[in-house]
């Protein structure tokens, strides 16, 4: 069984390359099959790896195919199969399979399809890999892999300058990210010569526990997730990135990519748990990030922006929970958030498909009767979004709080995150009624494209009652001492996405005038442009850069050699004013040389 | 080193051959005319001479005046050579002005 | 004069019996090729005796209070011989085809032989009177070599006048020289009571008896350094290797130079001069003044003959830091060595460059141009003469496999063993400058432009092949001349 | 015998190319080929390791000036077979590269070309100074010729301002060299340029450190380091495509090869206290090549300035002196010279059809010609060091050993990594996306061009993902460099250069 853990990500790397080697020959059906073939087989084979997980839990690590073997430094290709990576591998093959589906329809006829298809591939296998990888190296070839794949998917039309300045924006930031992480795999080396992920946490438990390493290690380590993961302080990425193709922001900047940081944190929790602070840290971080995520998605215009920013504030929840200690109910959020948000991208990319690519909600509205399947998705996906009752999103949210509040109970970061659900069921529903009710602007074509249905129920199912897929994370995280919650806490958990409900039906109703005011407030516009946060970095860092470029195009160091070249010419000029041909000056040369001769003697 | 014979201490001759020197650099550097260049030089050259005769008298040996022997046969050579060369320019330029002679510079 | 001294000096009796012939046949039968012949084979005697006496000159003989023959006087003086040769065949070429100008071509031979043993008496001087002697031998011998053209019937201003303006320049500034020099020597006699190249001692207390030596020599070294072109008196050359014929300017270039820089190494070493630390600084003076003035002077300079004569004030500055390097204890018979390698090294590339122009120059047979865009284009035109040219120009950069190079590595191999590091940093920064002007006459004659050019094409392409392959068999293997190198 | 024939090929072909040019034209293209072809068939069979306790495979030593101490002194180890490997591949490629390019005077540029490359192989044979200085300018004159005949608009300029750096910083070597050499006669009487002899001197730190500067100022301009880098763009832009791919992928590795071999081993501890600052100007070079490579319009100056912050990456793993580094150094050579020498001939290319380069005019080309511009991603990718190809390799192994030896200007270099991908993807950008899409009806990679850049795209991958074979190669020469002089120096300098500090847990 276990032979076979190196087929899955093998699967779509082989496949991608095809594609993109010989894709553009290839007929439409045929790159279909390819691509969306080659993640079945990786999804089937992952099923089977589970089911057997499951039944035995016994971790598996494939052989280790030598790679690089340097004075101090063993690394080698190896994939390492446990409960997390199970989950991961479950939710990257399982929602990645029905995008492909989507996809299928969706790009038909886009004249870059096997492209497409082969960058979608490259970047199911990079994050197979990173997901699998059992040596930080791996993990790091995986993680910049993915980052890669999405500046290409980004940049997929990249007719439109805006698309490939999307694109070249998110790998910068993400690279920041990278290179925090990098220096920490540096720092791995140098204290213990190997990248192998079991080996290392189990030595900075033995050797870092007085030390400060364990902290520098783990606030670089967050540094990394923070970057791929478009948290506070490099979110600004995300909301940009939604310029590519709508199933490339559902699989990348909703399901699958953006949980890596979190993958992240979670698999090298040992390190974490040796820096208390650093903990706090990411907690504060995601709590933050979260509530002001939320509040952006509250005024946005643009429906997919809206659904960015939800996805940022949900990662926010993630972190929040790691940050608290709750692993297992931030890696339960993070599946069922994988199955809600898909459902709301690719419902989104059918009405916009179905309005005729028009993505401003102030011009969509009143499409209950026209699109009914797609109001029934988004109907489901809000409601598992704003946590209600019977939802996926429900259960793994609740998790969350009530796991928080038992280890960091009263802290800021769990009000945030308390009023956090409230703000994200005021704007959910505020999605929903603006896209659905209200008087129709754009006349919409009909939607019930035979091949989109299909992906999208399934979508809808798991968005239901995905939260009774069994989690087999026993063996990864350890339990959590079970404290028990007062009724009081308990109850406003509760409340808080109903008291959202009733706020956003009130003004829907009665505040037309208020809302009008409020949208063009200035704090709306702020809220709007990501809390300022882009102007902030464009001013701090981009115009000094581009003005130093322009500024020394020309390469100050090449001044000196100019200024010696110049020297030398005015030098030849001045002396040979001297040779003007006369004897008599000569003689005076002779006169003062002699003179000049004397005076070096005698002195 | 006492002057053993001569009257006069050795500075004074050597302050005559100096100033003698420097009159005909003067000359030399100031004439424009190619003639009382030559005339100049030749003071140059004599005076130079003198320092020779004055050397051999101090050390009491003959080799100062041989050399200024030498020293008038190289005067009379180079002037003889010079004067052919001024003829020719005279022929040409019709004047001795040294500084017409300028055609090479740069 | 026992016949062991007579054979001693039979190279340059050999030398002044050839003037002699040539001077009787050219009053009595003017047969110019008769003329060459007397005057090539007299030389090859001569030349031939030096390599007869080779046993004397092992243990060196003083003869007569003037002359030492020793080892030193055997290689240097075969230099010359060879070098006058080859100007002579040179000269021959470059007169060659010119009957109708009716250019007396015989007197030159005499000249050229007078020059000749001008030369071999310095290069055998230990004594004042005979530095004065060859001194003004050669020079005088020079002048009339210089005005040569205007000795011919009266032609055109534009063939006769420049040569004339050189002559004049060359004859009043030399004597003007000549005159420092013997002041000088008058001084260091009245110090030291003999002409010989006796050992100097300053006197302790510096008083004014102190300064007379220091003036002395200092005006000795005026002299000198006028009639090697050095920086401060360096202004007359530049006219005179341009107004004077091709060939004789070569000779000047490399024959009175040379014959100099060895009775500067003679008297240096046996006064000691060097070790007054006044003297030392002013050569270093010296040196570094004529490096920088020659290459910069040299920069964009656009006649090629006074291009090389910028070039050769650059490069007698080099050969002063062999000069101060052999006045150091440490280095000094490896500065000797160096110093004479050096200066075959020069001269051979000297020779070659003033072969190439002789060969090859802009304009007719009268008015002959020697800018450098008569030269653009060239190794498209003449592959063979453009590659011999180019090799010529590397060798006087002094870039690898040519024998350019070895002499300037040998000027840094006597610099560092001396430990003149200042100097070496100035010469580095010269050959810096250098590589400019080199490279840019060498992408010159690369240029592809396709207008006619009024390149002229003399005979004596020969001359030039024979002495580019020397000069490039010398860069790759020079061992053969190493071991000759003579020790003082 | 063989090593001294690995030089005369090269150097008698060249003749025999130019002579070719003159019989049929075209020939002499073939005629290069088969040169440098016949050249790699003579190194393969050499023995490709050391015999026991010996450090170099293969040694050829002869008199040339014995009066001097001048020998005729060349040897073979994994450091030289690498570079020599990558000369003849590189060589092979800038031939085939400029097939169609270079139409007037063809033997002539092949001559010069052989011979350049005969210059290269004798500087990474030669272990006697005299003889290594003579091959180092040797190799300078014809790429001069290259540039100044065959070059674009101000070809003159790039090729003086490229032959007067290069000539006048060798001079202060050949200064060095012979300061050192008289140091030696000074203390055993005996005077020798060979490598071997002039290991086993003892120096005293000042006339150490003056010396090292001497080996170091040459290399550092020839390698080019950022005070002294000036001379590369232009000559870059201005050199044909063979030209500016036979100069970037291997010229500049001279530079770093004479570090390793001469520099570092010759004064380890000068080297040591001087590491410091050579790092700290490697980690400058990094940012300031980036940061000068993203303000460029001219897109051969681009890649010209990328060359400068990948050398800087090189200088920092060859001073953090341990192995990691130094491994990462030889391996950042390779993928660089790889690299960039696809980038210039994409470059070419684009300059073949276009007759500009200048970004602004160029664009959209990913609809126009799909394989060119998907090559162009490729190596851009390579460029900015992405993981599973060899730069990022080389990279991270520099960073690893150079943070071990001075962790914040190993941070500041990593900045640089920001600024590859800045510069790369503005590249990218520019040249491929974007809708303004020049006129010309053009035709994609031809199957010569595709050929070319395919064989480079499959060796970055191949190194990229299985460096072993390159890092078992220069394993011995990196542990010799590193390693103290040979000879036992009684009480002498402590070995400064310690292992890389690696405590391992029992």
């Amino acid at each position: 069984m276990t032979a076979w853990l190196g087929w899955i990500p093998a699967l779509p790397l082989f496949s991608s390359l095809v594609l993109l080697l010989v894709g553009g020959r290839l007929g439409q059906r045929l790159v279909t099959l390819l691509g969306v073939g080659s993640v079945l087989g990786s999804a089937l084979l992952s099923g089977l790896l589970i089911a057997d997980f499951l039944a035995e839990g016994a971790a598996v690590t494939t052989r280790q195919l030598p790679w690089l073997s340097s004075m101090g430094l063993e690394v080698a290709f190896g994939l390492y199969f446990d409960g997390l990576s199970a989950v991961m591998l479950g939710v990257i093959t399982g929602v990645g399979l029905l995008i492909h589906l989507y996809s299928a329809a969706y790009m038909a006829g886009d004249e870059g399809y096997a492209r497409f298809f082969g960058y979608l591939n490259l970047f199911v296998g990079a994050m197979l890999l990173l997901v699998l990888a059992d040596d930080f190296l791996l993990l790091y070839l995986g993680w910049e892999g993915v980052g890669l794949c999405s500046f290409l998917l980004i940049g997929f039309w990249y007719r439109e300058p805006a698309n490939g300045y999307a694109a070249r924006k998110a790998f910068v930031v993400t690279r920041v990210g990278d290179i925090a992480l990098a220096v920490a795999l540096l720092i791995m080396i140098q204290q213990f010569g190997t990248l192998h992920i079991q080996t290392v946490i189990e030595r900075a438990q033995l050797q870092w526990l007085g030390s400060d390493w364990s902290f520098w290690v783990a606030l670089l380590l967050l540094g990394g997730a923070v970057g791929k993961s478009a948290q506070l302080p490099l979110q600004t990425w995300l909301p940009d990135a939604m310029a590519g193709p709508t199933p490339v922001s559902a699989l990348i900047h909703a399901a699958t990519m953006v949980t890596a940081g979190v993958y992240l944190i979670a698999r090298t929790q040992g390190i974490f748990l040796l820096a208390p602070r650093i903990m706090e840290l990411v907690a504060l971080v995601g709590a933050l990030t979260l509530f002001l995520a939320a509040c952006s998605a509250l005024v946005q215009h643009d429906l997919k922006r809206v659904l960015a920013y939800s996805t940022i504030s949900q990662i926010g929840y993630m972190f929040f929970a790691l940050g608290a200690g709750a692993f297992s109910a931030a890696i339960f959020h993070l599946m069922t958030h994988a199955f809600f948000k898909a459902l709301l991208f690719l419902a989104a990319g059918q009405v916009i498909l179905s309005l005729h690519h028009e993505q401003d909600l102030r011009r969509m509205g009143g499409l209950l009767r026209r699109l009914p399947f797609s109001a029934l998705c988004f109907a489901i996906g809000c409601a598992a979004l704003a946590a209600l009752p019977l939802t996926s999103g429900f259960y793994s949210k609740d998790a969350i709080l009530l796991q928080a509040y038992g280890l960091h109970g009263g802290s800021l970061a769990w009000w945030l995150a308390l009023a956090g659900a409230a703000v994200t069921a005021l704007y959910s529903l505020r999605l929903f009624l603006k896209l659905f009710f209200g008087e129709a602007v754009t006349e919409p074509s009909p939607d019930m494209r035979p091949t989109l249905v299909v992906p999208l129920a399934l979508l809808c199912l798991l968005a239901l009652f995905g939260a009774l897929i069994p989690q087999p994370l026993g063996a990864v995280f350890a339990p959590l001492a079970a404290t028990e919650v007062p009724a009081a806490v308990h109850g406003a958990i509760l409340i808080m996405p109903w008291l959202g409900l009733v706020t956003g039906v009130l003004l829907w109703r009665y505040g037309r005038g208020f809302r009008q005011r409020w949208s063009d407030s200035a704090l709306a516009r702020s809220w709007r442009a990501g809390w300022g946060f882009d102007a902030l970095y464009d001013g701090l860092l981009v115009q000094p850069l581009l003005l130093l470029a322009r500024l020394n195009r020309k390469d100050l160091a090449d001044r000196p050699v100019q200024f010696v070249a110049w020297l030398s010419a005015r030098g030849h000029a001045w002396l040979s004013v001297t040779q003007n041909g006369r004897l008599r000056r000569y003689a005076a040369g002779i006169a003062l040389g002699a003179v000049l001769v004397l005076t070096v003697v005698t002195l | 080193m006492e002057s053993q014979g001569l009257l006069i201490p050795i500075e004074h001759g050597l302050l005559f051959a100096a100033a003698l020197f420097c009159i005909g650099l003067a000359g030399v550097l100031t004439r424009r005319n190619l003639l009382f260049m030559l005339m100049s030089l030749e003071l140059m050259l004599n005076a130079a001479a003198f320092v020779f005769v004055l050397a051999g008298a101090v050390h009491g040996n003959a080799d100062g005046q041989v050399m200024f022997i030498l020293i008038l046969t190289l005067a009379a050579a180079e002037v003889a050579l010079a004067l052919a060369l001024v003829v020719q320019l005279y022929r040409r330029r019709r004047s001795l002005d040294i500084d017409s002679l300028d055609g090479m510079r740069g | 004069m026992t016949l062991l001294e007579l054979r001693a000096l039979l190279p340059l009796l050999l030398v002044a019996l050839t003037i002699l012939a040539a001077m009787l046949l050219a009053a009595f039968c003017r047969h110019r090729r008769l003329l060459f012949w007397v005057y090539q084979l007299g030389l090859l005697a001569a030349l031939l005796s030096l390599g007869g006496n080779l046993g004397i000159q092992a243990q060196g003989l003083e003869v007569t209070p003037l002359l030492r023959v020793d080892a030193f006087f055997g290689f240097f003086a075969a230099l010359f011989i060879l070098v006058a040769m080859l100007v002579g065949l040179m000269a021959a070429q470059y007169f060659g085809r010119r009957e109708h100008l009716a250019v007396p071509l015989e007197e030159s031979y005499v000249l050229l032989a007078l020059c000749l043993l001008g030369a071999l008496v310095l290069a055998a001087a230990q004594h004042l009177a005979a530095l004065f002697i060859g001194l003004e031998l050669m020079s005088v011998a020079s002048f009339a070599l210089v005005a040569y053209p205007c000795g011919g019937a009266p032609a055109s201003d534009r063939l006769q006048l420049p040569s004339l303006e050189a002559g004049l320049k060359y004859l009043l500034l030399s004597s003007v020289a000549s005159a420092f020099l013997l002041f000088g020597m008058a001084c260091l006699y009245l110090q030291t009571g003999t002409l010989a190249f006796a050992r100097l001692s300053l006197p302790p207390d510096s008083t004014a008896s102190g300064l007379l030596p220091l003036a002395g020599l200092a005006m000795l070294l005026i002299g000198v350094a006028f009639k090697l072109a050095l920086a401060p008196f360096h202004m007359w050359s530049p006219d005179v290797y341009q107004g004077a014929p091709t060939p004789f300017t070569a000779l000047i270039a490399t024959l009175s130079k040379g014959a100099l820089v060895v009775v500067l190494l003679r008297y240096l070493l046996l006064s000691q001069a060097l070790q007054i630390e006044q003297i030392a600084t002013l050569l270093m003076a010296l040196a570094t003044l004529s490096i920088l003035v020659g290459n910069l002077l040299a920069l964009r300079q656009d006649d090629m003959k006074r291009l090389l004569a910028y070039s050769s004030i650059a490069h007698l500055g080099y050969l002063l830091v062999v000069v101060l390097a052999a006045g150091q204890t440490v280095s000094s018979e490896f500065a000797l060595q160096a110093g004479a390698f050096y200066l075959l090294a020069y001269s051979l590339t000297t020779l070659a460059a003033f072969a190439m122009i002789s060969a090859l120059s802009g304009g007719g047979d009268e008015n002959r141009d020697y800018r450098l865009h008569c030269y653009r284009g060239l190794c498209w035109r003449a592959p063979c003469l453009g590659g011999c040219f180019m090799l010529i120009l590397l060798s006087l950069a002094g870039i690898p496999l040519t024998v350019g190079f070895i002499g300037k590595f040998y000027i840094f191999a006597a610099g560092a063993q001396a430990g003149l590091w200042w100097l070496l940093g100035v010469v580095v920064l010269g050959s810096a400058l250098g590589l400019y002007y080199y490279l840019r006459i060498i992408l010159i004659l690369l240029q592809q432009d396709d207008e006619v050019s009024d390149l002229v094409f003399h005979n004596g392409r020969w001359l030039v092949y024979g002495l580019t392959l020397l000069l490039l068999l010398l860069g790759i293997y020079p061992l053969p001349v190493m071991q000759w190198l003579p020790l003082l | 015998m063989s090593l001294v024939l690995l030089i005369l090929i090269p150097l008698l072909g060249a003749l025999l190319v130019w002579l070719a040019e003159r019989w049929r034209t075209g020939f002499s293209r073939v005629l290069s080929l088969a040169v440098l072809g016949l050249d790699a068939l003579l190194l393969l069979p050499l023995p490709h390791q050391a015999p026991a306790g010996e450090l170099w495979w293969l040694q050829f030593r002869a008199d040339w000036l014995p009066n001097l101490g001048i020998g005729w002194h060349f040897a073979l180890d994994g450091l030289s077979a690498l570079l020599l490997w990558l000369t003849l591949f590189i060589g092979a490629l800038s031939v085939l590269v400029s097939w169609r390019e270079i139409d007037q005077r063809v033997g002539f540029f092949h001559c010069n070309l052989l011979l350049s490359v005969a210059g290269i192989i004798g500087v990474f044979t030669a272990l006697d100074l005299f003889v290594f200085f003579v091959f180092w300018e040797l190799m300078l004159i014809p790429m001069v010729l290259l540039i100044a005949i065959w070059g674009h608009e101000n070809r003159r300029y790039a090729a003086i301002k490229f032959f007067i750096f290069t000539q006048a910083s060798s001079l202060l070597m050949l200064v060095a060299i012979l300061g050192l050499v008289f140091m030696q006669y000074g203390q055993t009487g005996v005077m020798s340029f060979d490598y071997e002899d002039l290991l086993r001197l003892q120096l005293a730190p000042t006339p150490a450190f003056w010396l090292m500067l001497g080996f170091f100022v040459a290399f550092a301009v020839k390698l080019p380091m950022v005070p002294l880098h000036t001379w590369l763009p232009d000559a870059h832009t201005e050199a044909p495509t063979a030209g500016s791919v036979l100069l970037a992928a291997i010229l500049l590795k001279t530079g770093a090869y004479g570090l390793l071999r001469f520099a570092l081993p010759l004064f380890p501890a000068a080297s040591a206290d001087f590491a410091p600052l050579a790092m700290g100007l490697g980690a400058l070079g990094v940012l300031y090549g980036a940061k000068l490579a993203f303000a460029q319009h001219d897109i051969k100056r681009l890649v010209a300035y990328t060359s400068v912050s990948h050398m800087g990456f090189v200088l920092l793993g060859i001073y953090a002196m341990n192995d990691l580094a130094l491994q990462g150094a030889l391996m950042q050579m390779l993928a660089h010279g790889l690299s960039t020498a696809a980038l210039f001939i994409i470059v070419g290319m684009l300059y073949a059809r276009w007759h500009t380069r200048d970004l602004r005019q160029l664009g959209g080309l990913w609809s126009l010609l799909p394989r060119l511009s998907g090559f162009t991603l490729l190596f851009a990718l390579a460029s900015l060091g992405l993981p599973g190809l060899a730069n990022f390799m080389a990279e991270f192994l520099i960073l690893a050993g150079a943070f071990q030896r001075d962790w914040p200007i190993t941070l500041v270099a990593m900045l640089g990594l920001v600024g590859a991908a800045l510069y790369a993807l503005l590249l990218v950008q520019r040249s491929l996306w974007g809708a303004t899409v020049p006129d010309a009806k053009v035709h994609d990679c031809s199957p010569r061009e595709w050929s070319v850049l395919a064989s480079l795209a499959v060796l970055l991958l191949l190194f990229g993902l299985h460096p072993q074979p390159v890092l078992d190669l220069v394993q011995r020469p990196v542990a010799a460099i590193l390693a103290e002089p040979p000879a036992p120096n009684p009480g002498g300098t402590e070995p400064l250069l310690q292992r890389a500090s690696m405590e391992r847990l029992p």
